[in-house]
Order: C-alpha cells, then structure tokens, then sequence
C-alpha cells in the first residue's frame, strides 16, 4: 500500500486522553476501502470523534450494520468494539437481540438508504416502535452504492442514473417524518459535509435513553453527487438550512455555555447533560413538539428545503430494556443459579401433572 | 325427537364385553367449547390407570368449522391415533351423518335428542342425550350455556363406560387449577346427565372401562410436545426469546408465557432473568435471536414452515458466523399457509440445508413428550458448546396433542456454555483467533461483547474471514474455514443425543422412525410379530445422523423408514449420507394430514414384505 | 525508474517461441478503468482468430481494492481459467510484488517505470512501461487520466505479443459503440505506447500470437452469461420483469435494461411491451413475479443466494398453487453477503427444494452461453406449461465472464402458453375444475382473471384444496393434489432439456458437469485422454433429471460429478434420485470461490483413479 | 349445514339488476367460516354492497388477501371474481404484479392489521408508494385473530389479552398516517359498525385511479371486543366521530344531489364521478390539504379520537401502470408478435457481437 500523508507529529508531546484515559488512536478504525471522498467515510470520522469526547470505552459499546457501502464503515471506526455486519435490512433485529442480551452496553448502528428503507423498512420501523436503545445512523446518499447506483427509496424524483431505463419516478421517503410517526424521541438530519453538527448529534443522541435516529446526508461520489442530487456534495454546501446548531454538553462538564436565554434553547437528558440549541435565524422550531416537527418536515418536503439539526426530541417513552423490566445483571451474563430454577420446583410441576 | 327412528338400536346378541380398548371420537364445532370436557375424559380415564392419548382434529378457523377429538383408552398401553373409533359423540349438526357413517362396525353412537340425523345403520346403538334439556337446567351465565352442554355427554359417558366419577371430579379439579366454582358448575352437569342416563337409558353395547389391580398410569404424567419443549427451555436457562405467532407453535410461546413468570424471577430483585419479545415476523425473530446469541443470552424462538422458510438467511448467516440459537419448528402440512391444522413431517430436509450456498444445520428430533422437555435444556447446552444454530424439530400431532410419559428428568449436568474467554482469559493468552480450530474439534473460541479487554472485540460476518475474523476473499482461507466448519459438523454427530436402538434378535428388518410417529411404529412391530415378522427399530434423534445409523442399517437386509412426509425425506437423507447402502433403506412414507396409524405402517409393511 | 534492478533480465536461451498457448493476466485496482483495456485486448485476439477467454477476479468493493483480468489464448480453443499465467500485467501497487511471486516460470512481468516494486525473480523478463508519462501526454481530460493510463499495457502488449493494431482499432470500436472521437484518443495511447516499446524496449521473451491461416472464431461472437440470458428472456416474450439489485444477477436486469427498449417497444402504440420493477427487496420480487404470472403475464426475476433464500416461502407457494414464473440465480459464494464476488454452485440443492413441506423445484442448469440464451426463452414455455416456477441455475462465472459462442440460435418454437382456458372454451365446456388432471400429465388448465365468462373464476391459494380449487381439508383430497404434483414432476423430467451425452466407447469412467465448470471438464478430458484415461461426459440440464442420468451411470463403472460446492450437492442430488447406483456415484468438488480449472480436474482425478 | 335464516321471499319479483345487468346474487361469496358477528362479515357485506352498487363486472375485478381471519374475507364475496389468497403480509406484491400483467382490472385487497402492519409493513409502504391501482381493506381489530389472540401493531396501548404476560406496551401504527406519508392518494377510516360509510367509501375508493387506503376498525368478537378496546363495537358506537360523511355520486348519476354548497364540498374524480363530503358539525376538515390530514390524523392520536371519514384525497399522482406507460393491451394478452422480437432482430445483434 503506498504510504498515507500524514502531518508531521510534534515533537513528543503525549496524545491528549479522554474522561476514559484513551486517546483518539484507541477509537481508530482499519483503513477504509470506500472510494475516495466518500460521505460515509466523513461519517465514520465524526463516529470516532464523538465517541472519543463522549467518552465511550469503546470495549463496552458495539457496532452494526447491514449490508452495502455504508454497512461496511463500522469496520472503519472502534476497532477495539465488538461488530456485527449482519444481513441486508435486517441490522435492526439483530441490534434489538444483542441490546436485549447485554441492555447495559452501547450501540451504533450504521445503515444505508436501501438498507434502511427499501428491504429493511420494516424492521427499521419496528425496531423504533420498540424504542431499542441506540443510535441509529442512516448514510443516506439516495442510491444503492455497493450494488452500482440503482435508484434507493431516497432517491429524488427526476433523478437519473446509469442502466436505470428513466428518471426515478417516485417519492423518495423521508426517514425523519417515518421515524417520528414511528413514535421515535429523538430524530435528526445532518449533512456529511458538516462534520461539527454530526458529531454534535451522535453525542446527544448518545444521552438519548430510546432509539435516536440520525438521517445523515452523505454523498456517493462514484453515483450520485452531480450537483443537481440533492444528495450532492454541492446541494448539501448549497441548501443546507441548519434549523438549529445543537450543541452538546456533557453533564460532568462545569463549564456554564455561554448562550443567551431567549435566543437558544436547552434540552435536558436523562443523564443530565444538555443539548443547547443554538436558535437560528432560518427557525424558530421548536423540537420538543411533535406536531411541530412534523410540520417542519413536511414544510421541508413541500418546498425541497435541505433543513438539518435536531429535529424531534421526547425523553418521555421507556425503551425496551424498561419494558421488558430488566434488572441489573445483563441476561447474557445471568448465572445458571438464577436461570435454572431448582430440581423442587420441577417436582411439584411434574406431580401436578399426573 | 325429531326423526322417526327407534331411540335405541335393538341390541346384538351376545357380544363379549370390550374392556379397556376402544376409542371414542367426539364431532364438534370448532370453538364451542367442547375441549375441557374431552380434557375431562382423558384425564378422568387416564386417573382410573389407563393408559390413553388424546387428539384434537381441528380446521383453520376460529369458531364454527367441524372439529373431533379422538380419546383412545389400550389397557395393552398403545398410544397411538387409530383409524376407527367405537364410540362416536355426534355433537355438531354439519357432520352428524358422516360421523354416523364412519363409525366402527358394532359401535356407538350418541347424539343430541333433537339432532336431525338419519340413524340409518343398523349394526350400531344409539343413545339419544338431553343435551338442551340439562344444559338449561344448569345455574351457569347464559353466555356459557353452550360450553356447559359440553359436560352432558362426559356424564352420559361415564355412565355408559363406567368412568369413575370421582376420576372425572379430580380431572375437572385439574383442569380449573382448583376453581370451586367451576367444578362444581361442570360437575352439576355430569352428575345430572349421568343420573339420566341411569334412569333413561338402556346399556346395550359391550364397551366399559374397568380400573386395572395396578395402574397403568401411576406416576405418569400427560402433557403436549409444546409444553414440554417450552418447559425444557426454561430449566435451559433461556434467557431471550423472539417469536411470531403461527399454528402449531404458538403454544410453545405460550407455555414460556405461562412457565417463564413463574419459575424465572429473579427472587433477589424481582426483576425478570429473561425477555420475551413478539416480533414483526420471523426474519426479525430469527434476527433477534441471533443478536441475543450472539452477546451471550440462550435465546430461543420457535415457528413452523412458514417460519422456517422465511428464516433461511438468518440460519446461513448463524451457520458461517457460528452464532448459537435454538429454533424450534413445529411442523404443520403444506406450502405457505398449507394445512395449518395437519400433521406433516416436511420439513426436515429443508431445516438440515437451511440457508444457501452449502450449510448444514444441526437438529434435533425428539420423539417423545420427554424428549421434548430434555431437547429443550440440552438444545442451549449444544448451541453454545457448537456455536451454531441447533434446529429442534417438533411436528404438530407430538406438539399439540395430550401424551403420556414419565415425569421429566432434571438436566443432570450443569450448563455447558461453550468456549467463551473472558477478560481475564484474554490476559493470559495475549489475544485469541475468532475462528482457530485450537482443540480440533473445529470450534473455536469467542468473546462476548462488552469483555472489557482491549483485545476481546472482532467483527462477525457471514463474509469470508480469515481465522482471526478479518475479512478475507482468500481461497485458502474460504477453504480451510469450510473445512473447520465440516469438522465441527462431525463433531456435531458425536455430541447430539444418540440414536435409540432396538435391535431383534434374528430380525431381516428394521424399522426406522421419529417424532410423533414413533408411537405408531411401536405398536406396528406388536402387530408385525404377530405376523411372524421380527423388526428392529431404530430412533435417530439428531441430524447429521450418528454412526450408530449406519450399523444399524449395515446390520438389516431392508431398513423402512416410516415418515410423514411426501418425498420420504428421512429416508433421502439416510440415502444421502450413506450412499454405499442407499439400496438398502426403503421409503415407508404417508403424507395426508393425520398421524400416522399402526395399521397403517403394519398393512403396507406387510404388502411390501410379502410381495 | 524507483528500483535499482535492470530493466530487462538477460534473454535465456533458446527458447523455443510460444505461440497462441498462454494467459495474461492484468492486475489492478477496482474501479481504476481497466475494463476496456481487458476487454479491448480479449477482443482484439479474437478478432484475429484466436480463441479466448477473459474472467474478471474482483473484490466486494467498488473503488480501490485489488482486482485481477485473466485472458487466456488457447489455439485448441480451451476456455476455461488455468491456475497460473505466463504474462503479468501489474498495474495495481498493493499486489505487484504478489502478482510477481504468482508469475508463471519464464514468464514476463509488466510494470510502470515508476513502481516501488523489487524484481527479485530472475526466471522472468521484465518490462517497464512509462505510463504517467504516455498517459499525460494523452489530449484527454484531466479526470480521465487515470482511465487511459490503461491504454499504455494495451500498447505494450500489442508490440510484445503480435496483436495486430488493426484488431485494436476495431476492438476499441466495438467498445465504444463506434463513438470516433473515444476510439481515437484511446487509439493514440495504444499507438504511442506501441511506439515507445518498438524504440525501447527488447524483446526477450518466447511469447506471441499469430493470426491462424484459418480463423478459430470466424463466425462467432463474444458474450457474457447474464447478457445472453436477458437476451433469451427478451426473446422468450417475457413482459413482466420484478427484481432486486444483488451481485452478481445484476448485470441480467442491467442486460434486460438495455435491450427491452431496443427490441420490445410496440411500433404501432409506441407502447412498452413489457414493464420492469425494481422491488423493495427478493421477497416482493418473487410475489409481484407470481402476481403477474397468475394474471398471465410471462413473469420473471434473478438473483443470487441471499435472495433466493428469501424466496423460500414465495417459491413453495408457487409450487404448490401452480403459477408459472421464471427466477434465475446466479450463484456466489456463502451465506448472506458471503463472498458475492466469488463463484459457486451451492445454490442448487436449495433451489430444487426451494419452499418447505415437500416441494420439488424444477431447475434449468445452462452449461454456456448459448444455452443461457436458449433457457431464457425456453424457460417460459416450461413455466407456462408446467404451470410451476421455473428456477435457471447460472453462476458468476458463466454469468458475469466474456465466453465465445457460435451466434445464438432463434426459437425453433412458437410460444407455448400452456393450458389456459377462454371464456368461449368455458362456454363450450360448461366449466372447469382448476386442479384435475384431465391429460394424465399432472397438468390441470386455468383461466386468466379477467375471463369474461361466469364460471371463470377460481380462488388460489397455498392451502389445501380439492380439483375444483374449493378449500379441503380433507385427507383425500390432500394426497390426491400430491400425487398429481409428482406426476407433474414426471411431465416435467421428459419436457425439460435432456442430458447432452458424449459416449466413449470403452470408458470405465463417466464425467458429470454442469455450468461454467463444464468448460474446465471438457479440457481436462482431453488431458486425461493424454494419460491414457477414456471418459465419457454427461451434462444434464435440468432438474428433476432426466432418465438418460441413470443410463449413464449404468453404462460406467464409476461417475464422478465435477461441481463448485463444498458439499457436492449435484452429486447428491443424483445419488437420491438413483439410490440403487448411489455406490457409483462419486463427488469431485471444490468451493475455493475461484473458477475450477481443468489441471485441477485431471489431477484430481487421476489421483483418485490411480489410487 | 344448519339452514340459514332468510326473509320470506316477495311473490314473484323479478330481482333488481344493476348496471352491468346483474342482480346482488351474483356478487355474492361462499358462506362465511368467520365467528359469528365478526366485523369482517359486516365489510364483506358493505363490499358486495358497493360493488353492486358501483356495477363492477365480478370477472373484471381480482380479490386478494394475505393471511388472517380478515384475509378469508375474499371467500366470501364476489365469488364469481378471481380470488388469491397469498402469503402472510405479502399480499400487495402480488396485487402489484397481477396488475401490472393486467392492468386493465380492478382489484380489492384484503388484510388485517397484523398483516398490514407487522409482517406486511414494508410492502404495504411500498405498494402505496409505487400508487398501485387498487382498493386496500384493512380490517383492523387491534388482535391477531386467526392465530387466537395476540397483540397486533394496531392493538392499543394497555390493552390486556388473554396468554399475553402484560398490558401491550407500545403505541398503536395509524395506518391512515403511513399511507399519507407514503404518498396515498386515498386514505379513509370507517367502521365496520357504519355499513353505509363503509360502502360509501368503497365505491369512492374505486373511483380513485391509484391505491386507496381504507383502514375499517372491524371488531373481533373473539379476541378483542371488551368494551373498553378502541377496536370494540361498543367502542365505536360510543365514540365515532364522523369528519365527513361521504356520498358517492356517479358520474352516470344525473339526479342532482341535494346538498347545500358551503354547507359540503365535492371532490370530483378522473371519471367524472364525485364524491360529496357533508360537513358535520364536528370538523371542517378539508380532505384535499395533506398538512391538514396529517394534523387532524395527529389531533386524533393525541386526543385519543375516534375519527371516521375521508381523511384525504389527491389524485395528481400517476398509478403504476402510468408510470410504466403501459397501452391499452394488458401484457398478459400481448400476442407473440409483439413480444418475441423478429429473427432479423436477432440476426443484427449477433453480427454485431462477433
Ligand atoms: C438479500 C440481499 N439482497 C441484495 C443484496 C445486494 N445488496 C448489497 S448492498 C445493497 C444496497 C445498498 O444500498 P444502500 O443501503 O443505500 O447502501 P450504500 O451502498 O448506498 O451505502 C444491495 C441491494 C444483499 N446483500 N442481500
Ligand atoms: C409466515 C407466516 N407467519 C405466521 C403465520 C400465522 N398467522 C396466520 S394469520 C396471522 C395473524 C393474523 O392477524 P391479522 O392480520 O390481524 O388478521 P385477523 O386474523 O386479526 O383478521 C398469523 C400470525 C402465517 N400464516 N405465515
Ligand atoms: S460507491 Fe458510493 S457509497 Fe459506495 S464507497 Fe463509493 S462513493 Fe461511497
Ligand atoms: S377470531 Fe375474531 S377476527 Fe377471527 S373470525 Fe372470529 S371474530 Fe373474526
Ligand atoms: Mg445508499
Ligand atoms: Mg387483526
């Protein structure tokens, strides 16, 4: 392999460590082989930094995916997680067996477009129904890169690609409008191209007890970035309408944010911290109201408005793990006194059988 | 009376008494509410040391649809579905004459009194009932009033037959854990139509139960397939279960439903040491079960084909990416919808090659209500141990239907949780290599997420991968992983429950059977001794087959293989492993819905050996 | 020039010329353009005579990974991948020094001047190319660079080996669709770069080609599987296309894209003649395919294992309510995503079961691209016909690599559309009953929906059903429908293409092969004859076999079935169709996910015969 | 069979006809296997009703339903129609390939909510995206009926259910809201208790060129009917809260309707015919404004009401069978010489191959 450019280190100095004493290294992942430029790539890059300033030992978290491009980027970032690459569409069921397992540990999932909304739809929407508690990233470029550019459910209408016979002559769905209606309680959309709001989201969405949905906007540069897709690098820097710049503050941190009452807003989480949201002149939205949200995203849809930033937060429902009532110890780690009941209590059943 | 026919056939001259051997079928409609009173009989007889089997044959459908219930009482303890039965209660109007018509030559048949039915045969008796009459006398809701009817012809019975009342108390008593109340309403009724008939009825017919000087059935118990296997799973430690609804394996659900919270509390926390989660469908069941299994939990979900086949890719990826999971699968008849309500054994091919591209699955086959229970805990133990997913293939007369057995035994070894390292393991050895055959049994070792080591992660794939889980397109590392993977297939055939054998001194044939119908193969070789023909038999229990297999067919000039399917896929797969004595094993297959009879298998075991 | 090694290793000496005998093989990165420099190099040869096959070795991967063309020239007209090739093209940084170590003996390496690569081999000849310099040079655009820097190897090649630059010129037209202005500015590459080499370079090594005085391909074409068998399906009069985007079946929709707007508008409506549908996944591709084909379209899908196993249900329903469809899969390695770029045949066993409880899949198994074409079209009057699912069994290989072919031959038949009744039949007929067997055959006749006649209709459905299409549980009924369905499948073992036999008078030993491995077993027959071993060849194709399988394995001491699957699932299959010859059938597979090549075969072979 | 009640004949009439000359026999089904007084009976009827009312030809309409008690319904009406009865939540990819082999025919699907909404969500999402031509019944009782009792997706919240350990634990799908955000064309709720809306609203569904969406709460009288289940009969007599009510009018029709404008309002359809909406008192809802189904569909789920009517209707999206550009022939009756192309054709591309 020819040798990557790299910055000349400084002379020395001992890499800057996390809540968690680790260092940036420690979140790296293999070397990627998507193509260059790549969204998702970005992506995987904003996943380390996030986890990195969360603080998230990455030992006790896990990574999934389905299958395409995107599906493959949880190679790229937290090598020392465990992954799963599951089946295509059907990460959701997968991440919902594993975090009924071991409800203490965290979770990305990482999905495409196709995967998410063409084969995987329902379980997507299921597994938000359920409230499984993790951060669901969709890399939505608006086609079906690993299979070469066939039209995704995101597709814009009018969108052409190579082999496909004509424009693309649907809707494309909106994962954010799906997800709300899905009763979701923490949904989003980014933009690759802005990798500070992306980071920013995957922290929040970290504190999020539930399922959070991030609809990230992340170009194929090999299929569809010609700059009138509106899943383009150059729509993105174009269009993008931030309706609100959140900002993430851990709860350890004592720094008082210097935001103004009036002109921003903040969203307590469950652990405490907050996610500031930095109130913009292009809204006023206010994301802790569903009918408000989804006005937004119909609005958006109506008038082909790139908007971005938290767009629907509701800590209210409890998530699976609190459905099911689970306990301290993790079923995966249950030990054989509790899960085997004793040799009494099957000789009562078998006496009360004859 | 609505028909102008005698109440009561005369009766036949001088027959010998029928005691202890005989069936009745009871002709309902589906959803009226007949199933306690012929839970009722069965215990009751069952209570009284005969042995017995009960069978529902039910329609798809909720409420309306004919249904029967067969009870078959053998003093000589054959459990078995039998072709005929004796006695006939005629309970639903739609089916009346034709279960006039099928009943046995010299049987009974009892009836509503204002039923509308020719009683046209002459070789029968009839016994008209009240059924209206004391129904309406009982104190019960209006609403129940038609499930109440029920209970008259459980009292015309025991008078008929001679079932002790007392057994039919305790039988109601079990049946409604104990409810005063509803016993005592029931049994209002029994009592009521018993001391009718006493006073009505004039007995002519040879059929009676007697209580046997030693009970057949002390220290038996009886219980269905699907709550044995769903009990098994609990003293399994299964601590995750996915599943979506599908005849007949719902029941399996809802015995962990009933079981779980019973028996898995966690006493100290309270808290649950398991989750149940009804899913979308089977992909994600299977999904789920695979992620649970994956971070550790036993997990477990159960369906039928339609299931199955919806599961395929899921158990090819647990298959390469050696994930354990338990998967029952009830069989039901049929494609897609199919004959949700029939007994088929159709599967099994189809779950030994789940996935594509070159798998095969490990299963199970219990052939008893008893193995269902220990399949059920030793399924998890198997799954962990191999790091595959372990197929438990049930079908629907041995889940569904009330069989006899000796209590279940208590796993007698602690669990077997497979090779799992931990952090400190990790320590010690500096690291370890996902998918290294280390001991040679072709397993290798696995960390569960969040082992808190820098070294426990890797990244599973269905993909190819080299032995330290990286992605790999090798062909070498393809090959020697495919390899590794048929070795821990042999190792499979070593660790799964052996073949049970029974081998006859001087016999020319051999009898091979699984699942329900075992019981039927059991009682044909009774018959085919009396015949003359001596036949060994021979239970495998797992798929891939044990060795044993082979000697036994090696040990026989013809080996049958008796099987409810329409390609005789037991058989094929006997055929398949061992190709150098394929001529020897022959199809004995039916495939129309219902369990397979004794005399069935003897008659066409006969016609094959004799032409 | 990075290396201190000479640019040319010393001539050896004497070597007698190799002339149209040898492989080339280009290494490079996927997505880096190298396409067209391949394929305008294996067309080129074949332009001037020679036989050729090109196969693309590529990674799940879409930009960057590394990726392999082989072409080999074989003047015997051998086709099938060899292991090893004597000319190496490296192109790609990350597998230079491997693609150098894999070069065969004496053969010759070809590299850019400007590769960090050590030449440590001195049995090969070496050849720098400047290709950033003759690429920069290129009037091309800046973006495309990269693409032509291809071009370079092309030229070199021409100068080293003899290939005529005219054959380039019209190779590169026929690439390019005859677009003048990119034959151009790739020509003048080619041409610079052939230039360059006449001035610079010294020819040291014995490789060439030469035009034969009579062309080996005259009259042929060039074709990849999954091209031809849209084709065929174009020409079959499909009108109803489902499908779901997966490697490698994509290129069949991708062939369908092309060429349905070409040939199948209407020309009186301007109207499409057929519609095509790209699904939400494999699940509703094989649903709307059976939808349309119950509604008398002539309906198809393709896809690869993932897809094929959640086709499972759908294709079990299919079977059983009797709906014609046609679903290709073109197989890949493994499970799930497995390797999808890798070759296998593992499918088949799965698709001839496809469904659960007791199905039987007809299977269509083209050996070349001929018969891709010729199934594609058959494969709808089969379907219609047989009123059943017709399963095409193709694989990466022969789906997705460049094979010669004599011109497709165009149907010899008019369409069969199969028994379909008309409202004037019903007139005439006063009615019908959708599932009698009214021919014998096991075929029963249906009616479109939309039939304008009162007794037209019929209600389908998976579950049981009596002749009339009514809903039957019945036992009678169920084994009555089966027993046709078998006697269907009979129908179809005599309709399906029959085994093509090529007898050897005194061969002890029969060869069995299927797909793209046939290839690799005709050459390695012919190097067995070398041996002395005499072996006569059968391919079937189809499923269920025909009799002429058992034939010949009567006819032969010991069959080998020759088969990419690591549990040899044709043999299998053979083994359980034919269990009284089981014995003689013997397995010679292997699952590396590399095209099986005929040394492999011979030596195999021989090994097990002469042990 | 116990012979079923029946009014005693009128001497002699001869029975009405419709339209198409046939009389109301002749769309009826096979007798219904179903529990006695479930709601699915009651749409069966309101579906022989309004076809006979419309004047469909039987033989020019397919009837197809996945599995269910409610996918039996199809046994049961219109038995001189072609009928499938398909796989589990699979039904719309078989309605969308009949339809695309003829797309000449109409077509009634039927389902449950299980089958729509558990294991048939993502090809329901997907049939409305693609607008396939066709009447959609979801025959909603909140239950799993045929399998005898388990939560569905519709199921409300706290719902208990026989052998179900808990109170269902998670929000009910509004299948009305995922057909608008998927871009229905026609979206409608009734109840199977208001026969003449439900046979109103079918006749207007089949009026509609693309899927129309009818979500009918149909009472399980089995599993799911205690008074306090939003999916009872008691339920729903107590709480219908009827937006419109609408009456289906013809085009044939030339009575004028007598309704007063301002006080209603007409959509009128492609065919000419039109559907008059009567205000009622309790909404003016205006069924044309997506926003505005959306927030009334919101405001009902928030509030917990019952609301029954036609929610919304936009008929500028081309079916399927538009967007594919089929002609007039139906490509199951294409003739071998449209669609197996000339020898020469074949000729050509193999010249061009060598
Ligand atoms: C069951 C199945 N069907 C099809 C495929 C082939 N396949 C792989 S990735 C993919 C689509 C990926 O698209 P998307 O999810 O948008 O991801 P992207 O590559 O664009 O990031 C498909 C169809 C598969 N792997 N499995
Ligand atoms: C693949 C598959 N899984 C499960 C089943 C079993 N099954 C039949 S109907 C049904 C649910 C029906 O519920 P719903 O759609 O609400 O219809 P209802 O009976 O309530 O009308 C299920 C789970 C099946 N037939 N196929
Ligand atoms: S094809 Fe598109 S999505 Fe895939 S790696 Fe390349 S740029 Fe990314
Ligand atoms: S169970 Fe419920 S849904 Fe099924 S037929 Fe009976 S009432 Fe209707
Ligand atoms: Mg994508
Ligand atoms: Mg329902």
């Amino acid at each position: 392999m020819p040798p990557l450019p790299s910055a000349p280190a400084p002379a020395a100095a001992k890499p800057a460590t996390n809540l968690v004493g680790l260092t940036k290294a420690d979140y790296k992942g293999l070397e990627s082989t998507l193509c260059n430029g790549c969204g998702h790539d970005a992506i995987a890059a904003s996943i380390i930094d996030a986890c990195y300033e969360y603080g998230i030992a990455p030992e006790r978290l896990i990574k999934l995916s389905g299958i395409g491009c995107s599906s493959k980027s949880p190679a790229y970032f937290l090598s020392r997680s465990h992954g799963f690459n599951s089946l295509h569409g059907r990460m959701p069921s997968v991440a919902t067996g594993a975090l009924m397992a071991n409800h203490t540990l965290s979770a990305i999932g990482v999905s495409g477009d196709g995967d998410t909304g063409s084969i995987g739809f329902s379980q997507f929407k299921h597994m938000i129904r359920r409230n499984v508690n993790m951060v669901y990233i969709v890399e939505n470029n608006g086609v079906y890169g690993l299979t070469k550019g066939q039209f995704s459910p995101t597709s814009d209408r009018g969108q052409e690609l190579r082999h496909q016979p004509r424009p693309n002559e649907f809707m494309p769905i909106d994962l954010c409008m799906e997800a709300i209606i899905s009763d979701c309680g923490f949904v989003a959309r980014s933009f690759a191209g802005d990798p500070k709001q992306v980071r920013m989201l995957i922290k929040a969405a970290f504190a999020h007890r539930g399922t959070a949905v991030l609809d990230i906007i992340s170009p194929c540069v090999t299929f569809n970035n010609k700059d009138d897709s509106t899943k383009s690098y150059a729509w993105g820097r174009g269009h993008d309408e931030v309706v609100n710049d959140p900002l993430f503050v851990a709860s350890r941190d004592q720094i008082t944010v210097d935001y103004a009452e009036g002109e921003s807003r903040a969203v307590t989480m469950h652990d405490g911290s907050r996610i500031v949201l930095q109130k913009l002149d292009s809204g006023k939205h206010d994301p802790t109201d569903r009918a408000a949200a989804m006005r937004l995203l119909e609005d958006a849809r109506a008038n082909q408005r790139f908007i971005t930033g938290l767009i629907y937060v509701d800590q209210s429902r409890p998530n699976l793990a609190e459905v099911e009532n689970l306990g301290y110890t993790p079923l995966a780690h249950m030990p054989e006194s509790k899960t085997r009941p004793p040799r009494e209590t099957l000789d009562k059943l078998m006496a009360s059988m004859k | 009376m609505s028909t102008a026919e005698p109440l009561v056939a005369p009766a036949p001259a001088e027959r010998p008494p029928v005691v202890n051997d005989f069936s009745i079928i009871v002709g309902t409609k589906n959803g009226s509410g007949s199933q306690t009173a012929n839970a009722t009989i069965l215990r009751a007889l069952f209570k009284m040391g005969l042995p017995v089997s009960g069978k529902n044959l039910f329609p798809s459908n909720i409420q309306g649809l004919p249904t029967w219930y067969t009870v078959r009482v053998s003093a000589d303890g054959w459990i078995a579905r039998r072709e005929t039965a004796e006695i006939t209660v005629a309970m639903n109007p739609a089916t009346m004459a034709d279960d006039l018509a099928r009943t046995a030559a010299g049987g009974i048949y009892l009836y509503p009194d204002d039923a509308k039915v020719q009683l046209s045969r002459t070789d029968i008796t009839y016994y008209p009932m009240p059924v209206k009459k004391l129904s309406a006398a009982s104190d019960v809701d209006a609403k129940l009033k038609g499930y109440i009817a029920n209970m008259v012809y459980v009292g015309v019975l025991a008078w008929l037959l001679g079932i002790d009342r007392a057994d039919i108390e305790a039988a109601l008593a079990w049946q409604f854990r104990n409810k005063a109340k509803a016993v005592a309403t029931n049994m209002a009724v029994v009592n009521a139509a018993h001391e009718w008939a006493g006073a009505n009825l004039t007995k002519a017919d040879p059929f009676r139960v007697e209580r046997l000087p030693e009970s057949k059935t002390a220290g038996l118990i009886m219980i269905d397939g699907n709550t044995a296997g769903a009990l098994g799973s609990v003293y399994g430690g299964v601590t995750f279960v996915a599943w979506y609804p599908i005849t007949p394996a719902t029941s399996l659900a809802d015995g962990l439903h009933d079981y779980l919270p019973r028996l898995r509390g966690d006493a100290e926390t309270g808290k649950p040491t398991y989750a149940v989660v009804q899913t979308e469908d089977e992909l994600a069941a299977l999904g789920m079960v695979l992620g649970a299994g994956w971070a550790g939990a036993r997990a477990m979900t159960s369906t039928s084909g339609p299931g199955i086949s919806l599961m395929s890719e899921f158990a090819g990826l647990g298959y390469f990416a050696e994930i354990p999971a338990v998967i029952w699968d009830v069989t039901r008849m049929g494609p897609s919808t199919g004959l949700p309500t029939r007994v088929s054994q159709g599967d099994l091919l189809k779950l030994y090659l789940l996935g594509h591209g070159d798998t095969r699955q490990v299963v199970l086959m219990p052939g008893d209500v008893a193995e269902c229970f220990e399949f059920g805990w030793r399924a998890f133990d198997l799954a962990e141990r191999l790091q595959t997913p372990i197929f438990v293939a049930s079908d629907l007369d041995l889940g569904m239907n009330q069989w006899m057995s000796k209590p279940f035994e208590y796993p007698d070894q602690p669990m077997d949780r497979g090779k799992v390292l931990t952090a400190a393991d990790l320590e010690r050895l500096g690291g370890f290599a996902r998918y290294k055959d280390v001991d040679g049994d072709g397993i290798g070792y696995r960390t569960l997420p969040g082992t808190e080591h820098p070294l426990a992660a890797y990244f599973t794939r269905g993909t190819g991968h080299n032995e330290r889980a990286g992605y790999s397109e090798k062909p070498e590392d393809w090959t020697r992983n495919l390899e590794r993977l048929d070795r821990k297939h042999d190792t499979a055939r070593k660790l799964c429950p052996q073949p049970v054998v029974e081998q006859v001194e001087g016999a020319e044939i051999g009898l091979v059977a699984f699942g329900s119908v075992t019981a039927a193969v059991e009682e044909a070789r009774a018959m085919l001794a009396r015949e003359g023909i001596k036949a060994s038999l021979l239970r495998p229990r797992a798929l891939p087959l044990a060795e044993g297999v082979r000697d036994f067919i090696a040990a026989h000039k013809r080996t049958y293989v008796i099987e409810m399917s329409q390609h005789h896929q037991l058989c094929d797969i006997i055929r398949l492993e061992m190709p150098e004595l394929a001529g020897r094993v022959l199809p004995l297959n039916l495939c129309d819905g219902l369990p397979v009879t004794a005399k069935w298998v003897s008659e066409n075991l006969l016609a094959r050996e004799t032409k």
